[in-house]
């Protein structure tokens, strides 16, 4: 089984990182989104501002707050405000 | 109805075709063009567009069945182009059909207006070497603590 | 900026093309189809449109005029065809480029509404036979004298 | 020259004379757009309720009123309530 947290990373989150997606280590009783991100911008530390303006997706939903558990074999998204159209 | 993401052209004429329906006399497109800006002194050439597929997928299909509903349409179709797009490139095209060309344009104007707000797309400004961010805030000044996390 | 009549299916993309402005992000589209009406219990199969091409002319030369100068937009189209026109056809395209969608959708609109109410084009029932106008008043009864005149 | 005025009919108005277009004589002196037409009306009695709702255009300008002087070489449209789009 997966023991691992893939964050996937768009447009300036992705900037921020060098790459569109990380995996990220987690223990079986998992993390909250808010440890999980902090760890991944003290790594990267451009991402810092960015994730302050972003939006999360845990498992293609969106979740409020940074207390959200995220578990080995979940998928993150980091939404920074939407530009499209 | 229906809405998708693709990496190649958008093709208006097949947008039209799939809104083909005999009791709809009003079609409205809207068409979003990669414009020619310009950002910090250069002209913009092209943008790369991205998007998050799970979740855009599902918000238009919401935004899809919420312009039926509001406005009586009764064909739809959303088509959001990603990849890097030239300066000219049709990034977005809405299109309604609906009896009546009134709601068709409201229709119309609700679905792009929406789309640009609740669909994960992002644009961003490509040179030849690294990525750079388009609409990016600049990062807040350091006020210390964490108060402006 | 130009207008014209045709006999010929109008090609979408080529109105799309002619409204190619790199200062323009939005372009939206009108596209006025025949529907399958019921006309005195019978399913309208086809149309036939008419024009009056001088007259046409000048007023959809105005009608453009009148849309850039009161909506900014950049680029305006309108393309009529005329003939027999069987159901799903489009009968209109009413295209505008701008630099942004607001103005893009308010100048569509306006276009429409006012080729609709000024521009001498009209449509006919054809049936096998003889030809049988639509939307035509019934004749008034007669009432005597020149009154009604 | 020509001694007649062309009337170009559209939409019901052809129809009410079979024919998109009709030539009419008229003398050199010219007559009043209400004469013509009324003339016409007489020979096409399924003319006279389409003119009554109808617009005049002379050599494609639109004429207010029906006292507009018609004379040989002139060209007048009839146009009924339009219905295009």
């Amino acid at each position: 089984m997966s023991s691992t947290v893939r964050v996937l990373l768009f447009a300036t989150a992705r900037e921020a990182v060098g790459r569109p997606a990380v995996d990220r280590p987690v223990p079986a009783t998992g993390v909250t989104l808010g440890a999980l991100l902090d760890d991944l911008a003290r790594e990267h530390r451009r991402l810092a501002p960015v994730l302050r303006v972003s939006r999360f997706v845990r498992n293609g939903r969106y979740v409020r707050g940074r207390s959200a558990r995220v578990r080995p074999g979940d998928e993150v998204a980091v939404h920074p405000p939407f530009s499209g159209g | 109805m229906s809405a998708e993401l693709t990496t190649r052209p958008i093709s208006v004429a097949r947008v039209v075709a799939a809104l083909a329906d005999p009791p709809s006399g009003g079609v409205v497109l809207f068409l979003g063009r990669v414009r020619a800006d310009r950002v910090g002194g250069r002209t913009v050439r092209a943008l790369f567009y991205e998007a998050d597929p799970t979740v855009a997928a599902r918000r238009f299909a919401a935004l899809e069945r919420e312009a039926v509903r509001r406005y009586g349409a009764r064909k739809v179709r959303v088509v959001h182009r990603v990849g890097r797009l030239p300066v000219g490139a049709v990034s977005v095209v809405v299109g309604v059909a609906a009896p009546h060309r009134a709601p068709a344009f409201a229709a119309a104007r609700f679905l792009i207006e929406r789309l640009k707000r609740e669909v994960p797309v992002w644009k961003t400004e490509r040179t030849g070497r690294a990525p750079r961010a388009r609409r990016r805030r600049p990062p807040p000044r350091r006020r210390g603590g964490r108060r402006s996390g």
